[in-house]
């Protein structure tokens, strides 16, 4: 399917999403409060994104525009139709949550375990949520941009 | 730090998906690693057993975890590629290969014919190797422990080759963004040429000596069933995904350099057992060999690296390339503020979504089947952790 | 000619001539039992260092060759370093089960040494019910290897331990099947008796195909007995690191260590006294110039060549195939080689009844 | 009937595949030829390491004690794991103009990962990597290294 069939679809069930199309693939941002819905409808209805090949986490604290950002990255593609999708969802950095979506690809649970480990996102309604490459005594949130290590990181 | 104990008690305890299988009081609970023969690295499964039968398999991760993604955002656009060597070591050109062309995306650079060649020789070539590592590996994790030995004395051959043109036998760091870091060495085209037929001759007795083997294909065939559909939504790729039956091979599907030029098949076997996965990955080292056989001949003369500047900056955007490693889909997405460093890069490992899986596939298998399955999985544990 | 026999003849009459008949009797015990553990040393130091120069050959690589001359004196090292380790008994262990397991997993071996020919005349205790005695004391091991698994107070270990009792309790079956086809064959318990029956021929060569089918039943099943690959499903290091022994360190997995090679050698040389004659000489048919020339070779030796053949034959097969999965261990036995052995029973039988073979 | 072919199938099947696996590793048993070991370090006097293998990095100097560093620091900067430290001094010319000049470079061995980064961004070729690979001491202190001998200095004409 081109961008644009894809376009049709996604507005036709989700009229508020916003498109950027400035990257090598269509990008569409998804409230978070619609998120569960719209990745439910995107596993099973008219696009068939059944493949997540990417899930991942942005934290804009240094940059000027996202002191209070976090954005989820989900990169989606249709093993039925070959096209690729790239979801952004936007969380408030103090206090990020978002619906897990763990049920409909089963990849997720770990990506979204190490998400959580490395940028303190919490996935409502995960089935296993814990650390995953830290120690569960472990403070902060590595990938954080804020997050201070004066041991073991070496500013070159 | 984890205390054994602790691992216990939750493993008894909490139940991912509760339900039927929440585990009963007869299970004995053992800890298969983080130093155990068969793990080949520092992974750690937390296994449940009820008698031989795995019950649940829980794996901790991070005990090689070097936060990899944070040390790139400190590092320039050059620098960061040679750490990628020490994700996924086994395939450390691949893996070099995805960020140099993600990084090549972002500058919109187009890299010199001659490069793309040897790009693709050197990754097939540690395809090749790649997978004669996992070959023994494998074997000897069935107990098997002579065709460990067969097969480094191929993988060594490659390694010379190696360490000759790019200086380095693992950890080459040979792909810079725009090209290679010197051309090929003198000696290179007859070196390959000499250990393709070497190397076509030793096949036949791989398949000898492991796979025509009775005692090896019971212990895979029918053992850790992966169906195509669990495969796509594990996120499985590689030869694990193609042995159930997926397309998933990014030399395909998005070719990338010349691999739209060359010929070259994609393997596919649809059982999806332990046994399949085997086969494919077999099947590739021949595939990989015509590819190599195609190229060696025929490098087209010119520069190896394109002209850059001396400081690379990419534009504000996002970058994403992938590639295929040995193990399946190498991502690297690169999400850039315009500076001379990454502001944020991730690296999508195959291993790790491929170890996902490692749960499902392997439930009410044996203990002994645990290890044919992990061995099929390939996993390369600093590829997981990062 | 050179005969152990007369030297062993000559040491009898001299200790009964010198000394009362009890004292006679205590010292050769004290000889017999010096032989046995010096015995004993020596074939764990040479069959380690066989093994791993046969697993070196067969994986393309040098083996042992810094420790004296090729390599000669490895094994010497290597059991002067295991002498000098410390012996951990790991917490929470059963103390007095776990230090005892490897002392009788090392006399079982060390009983079964008794009825073996070693030579013409040279054997320590002719008793009429030779291979009974053998295949009963056999099994005596996987109590004390059932025991070191039990005692570590090692999940690895427990799994390892009861893999392998459900493993030499059900190959004893076939081997013992076999064994008894020898058994009637010769009409005799006695080894002496055996060996003596073979004297025109051995029985692999003159029992048709059911003695051949019955020697390979019988190499698979010491194999799996003795818990070499591709049976060592009790120490299969890739899935329970090693098994029954994990948590022994120092002497005591060194008596484990020699009692696997110790048994391995004792299986063989039953395996040789059955179906190869033990230390009879090669004969064919009526070829005299050939026998005697046969006949001129020590009797000692053909035994010892024919048991390091089978040696090598077990070695050849741990370092080809891989290891079987314990439910495929089990069905291989009550599957296929219990019925063919006892079916081949009854063929020899039906042979060994109507005097068909040669 | 069937059944009983199909057992004495499968045991024939089974037992070619076990014979054929060991005619392999028998075949290799009776060819020491094929043995590959190395008898590394006694073969040290008969072994090559390719020109282009990188063991550690060393800066070339001539015989008058002379090398190519200007002191640019492209070197450090190049390094991912600030490996190499330069520190500078100033010279005075002939001409009685100050001048930056070299007057260490550090090199911390233990610290490096041999990616060849720095000999790509050097300018004039001063510093090369060099084929040692018995690198192994007893204390971490000895892998810092000075790469510039003493009293050596910039060769004429290098700029």
């Amino acid at each position: 399917m081109t961008n644009e069939e894809i376009k049709q679809h996604i507005i036709t069930g989700l009229p508020n999403a916003s498109f950027d199309e400035t990257g090598e693939w269509l990008q569409v941002l998804v409230p978070v409060d619609a998120w569960k819905q719209f990745a439910q409808w995107l596993r099973s209805d008219a696009l068939q994104m059944d493949f997540l090949f990417c899930l991942t986490c942005v934290d804009w604290a240094a940059t000027p525009a996202g002191k209070a950002l976090l954005t989820m990255v989900y990169h989606f593609t249709s093993t039925v139709f070959r096209h690729t999708l790239v979801v952004k969802v936007k969380l408030d950095r103090n206090n990020p949550e978002i619906e897990t979506i763990s049920d409909c690809w089963r990849t997720a649970e770990m990506h979204e375990r190490e998400v959580f480990d490395l940028f303190g996102v919490q996935f409502l309604h995960h089935p296993d949520l814990r650390r995953l490459v830290l120690t569960d005594d472990f403070e902060g949130h590595p990938l954080r941009k804020d997050f201070e290590d004066p041991i073991n990181m070496i500013k070159l | 730090m984890y205390r054994e104990t602790q691992i216990i008690e939750s493993a008894k305890t909490t139940s991912p998906n509760g339900g039927p299988d929440a585990v009963d009081d007869g299970a004995l609970v053992i800890n298969v690693g983080p130093q155990h023969p068969a793990t080949h690295g520092v992974l750690h499964l937390v296994i449940t057993l009820q008698g031989e039968t795995i019950q649940k398999i829980e794996p901790h991760l991070g005990y090689i975890h070097r936060s990899i993604e944070k040390m790139c955002e400190s590092l320039s656009y050059r620098q960061f590629i040679y750490v990628t060597s020490r994700m996924d070591y086994l395939s450390a050109h691949i893996n070099n290969h995805g960020c140099a062309l993600c990084v090549e995306k972002g500058l919109q650079l187009e890299v010199p014919p001659r490069a793309q060649v040897i790009r693709v020789l050197m990754d097939e070539l540690t395809r090749i190797a790649s997978h004669e590592l996992w070959w023994g590996a494998m074997a000897m994790d069935l107990g098997a422990f002579t065709p460990f030995f067969y097969a480094f004395r191929e993988r060594e051959t490659i390694n010379d080759i190696m360490e000759e043109t790019c200086g380095a036998r693992l950890t080459m760091n040979y792909m810079v963004p725009g090209g290679v870091m010197y051309d090929i060495h003198p000696n290179f085209q007859k070196r390959v040429k000499d250990f393709i037929q070497l190397f076509t001759n030793k096949i036949d007795e791989y398949d000898d000596l492991v796979t025509g083997n009775i005692i090896f294909q019971n212990r895979t065939q029918g053992v850790g069933v992966l169906t195509a559909a669990d495969a796509i939504s594990y996120g499985c790729t590689g030869p694990v995904a193609r042995g159930s039956g997926v397309a998933c091979d990014i030399r395909k599907l998005y070719p990338y350099e010349v691999y739209n030029k060359v010929a070259f098949d994609e393997i596919i076997e649809t059982a999806g057992d332990s046994y399949a996965r085997y086969l494919v990955r077999i099947k590739e080292l021949k595939q990989s060999v015509r590819i190599v056989e195609q190229l060696i001949d025929n490098i087209p003369e010119g520069d190896f690296q394109a002209k850059t500047k001396a400081v690379l900056k990419l534009p504000k955007g996002e970058f994403y390339s992938r590639v295929e490693t040995a193990r399946g889909e190498f991502g690297v997405y690169i999400v850039s503020e315009g500076g001379t460093t990454p502001y944020r890069i991730k690296f999508r490992s195959p291993g790790f979504s491929n170890l996902s899986a490692l749960d499902h596939i392997s439930r009410g298998c044996k203990i002994g089947d645990l290890m044919a399955i992990m061995g099929t999985l390939d996993l390369v544990i600093p590829d997981i952790d990062r | 000619m050179f005969s152990l026999e007369h030297i062993t003849d000559f040491i009898q009459q001299w200790l009964y001539a010198t000394f009362n008949p009890t004292m006679a009797l205590i010292l050769e015990c004290v000889i017999v039992m010096l032989l046995v553990i010096g015995l004993f040393a020596v074939l764990g130091l040479v069959l380690v260092l066989m093994e791993r120069k046969v697993a070196a050959r067969m994986q393309i690589r040098l083996g042992p060759n810094r420790v004296g001359p090729k390599g000669m004196l490895q094994t010497a090292a290597d059991t002067l370093k295991l002498m000098m380790k410390e012996g951990l008994t790991p917490d929470g262990a059963d103390k007095f089960l776990f230090n005892l397991a490897p002392f009788i997993v090392m006399i079982a071996a060390m009983l079964i040494m008794a009825p073996i020919a070693f030579a013409k005349g040279f054997q320590i205790w002719d008793i009429n019910i030779g291979v009974l005695y053998v295949s009963a004391v056999s099994s005596v091991s996987v109590i004390g290897i059932l025991m070191a698994g039990w005692a570590s107070n090692n999940k690895y270990s427990l799994l390892g331990a009861m893999r392998s009792g459900a493993q030499i309790v059900s190959y004893e079956l076939s081997a013992g099947l076999s064994i008894i086809s020898i058994v009637v064959l010769s009409g005799s318990l006695q080894v002496s008796d055996i060996i003596a029956s073979q004297q025109t021929g051995w029985w692999l060569f003159r029992g048709h195909i059911p003695a051949i089918i019955a020697f390979v039943i019988f190499i698979i099943a010491v194999t799996a007995e003795t818990n070499r690959a591709p049976f060592d499903l009790a120490e299969a290091e890739s899935e329970l690191t090693a098994g029954f022994h994990t948590e022994y360190s120092g002497m005591k997995f060194a008596l484990f260590f020699l009692a696997e090679y110790i048994n391995i050698f004792i299986v063989c040389a039953i395996g040789a006294t059955l179906f190869l004659g033990g230390w009879m000489p090669l004969h064919i048919g009526h070829w005299e110039g050939f026998n005697q020339i046969m006949d001129y070779i020590p009797s000692s030796l053909w035994f010892l060549g024919k048991t390091f053949f089978l040696i090598f034959l077990i070695m050849w097969f741990r370092w080809t195939f891989p290891r079987l999965r314990v439910d495929q261990l089990l069905s291989l036995e009550w599957k296929y080689l219990l019925p063919i052995s006892m079916f081949n029973l009854l063929l020899i039988t039906l042979i060994a009844i109507m005097g068909w073979h040669f | 009937m069937a059944f009983l072919k199909q057992y004495i199938s499968d045991v024939y099947r089974a037992v070619s595949s076990l014979l054929k696996g060991m005619k392999t590793t028998g075949s290799y048993f009776v060819r020491p030829k094929e043995i590959i070991t190395q008898q590394y370090p006694d073969n040290r006097a008969s072994m090559t390491i390719p020109e282009r293998f990188r063991g550690e990095v060393v800066m070339t100097h001539d015989e008058n004690n002379e090398h190519a560093c200007t002191g640019c620091t492209a070197c450090e900067l190049a390094c991912p794991n600030a490996t190499i430290k330069i520190v500078t001094k100033f010279d005075t010319t002939p001409e009685g103009k100050k001048k930056k000049a070299l007057d260490t470079f550090v090199y911390h061995l233990e610290l490096c990962t041999m990616c060849n980064l720095c000999v790509e961004a050097c300018p004039t070729s001063a510093i090369k990597m060099a084929q040692s690979f018995e690198h192994s001491v007893y204390d971490r202190s000895q892998l810092l290294k000075k790469l510039n001998k003493p009293g050596s200095k910039l060769r004429a004409g290098v700029e």
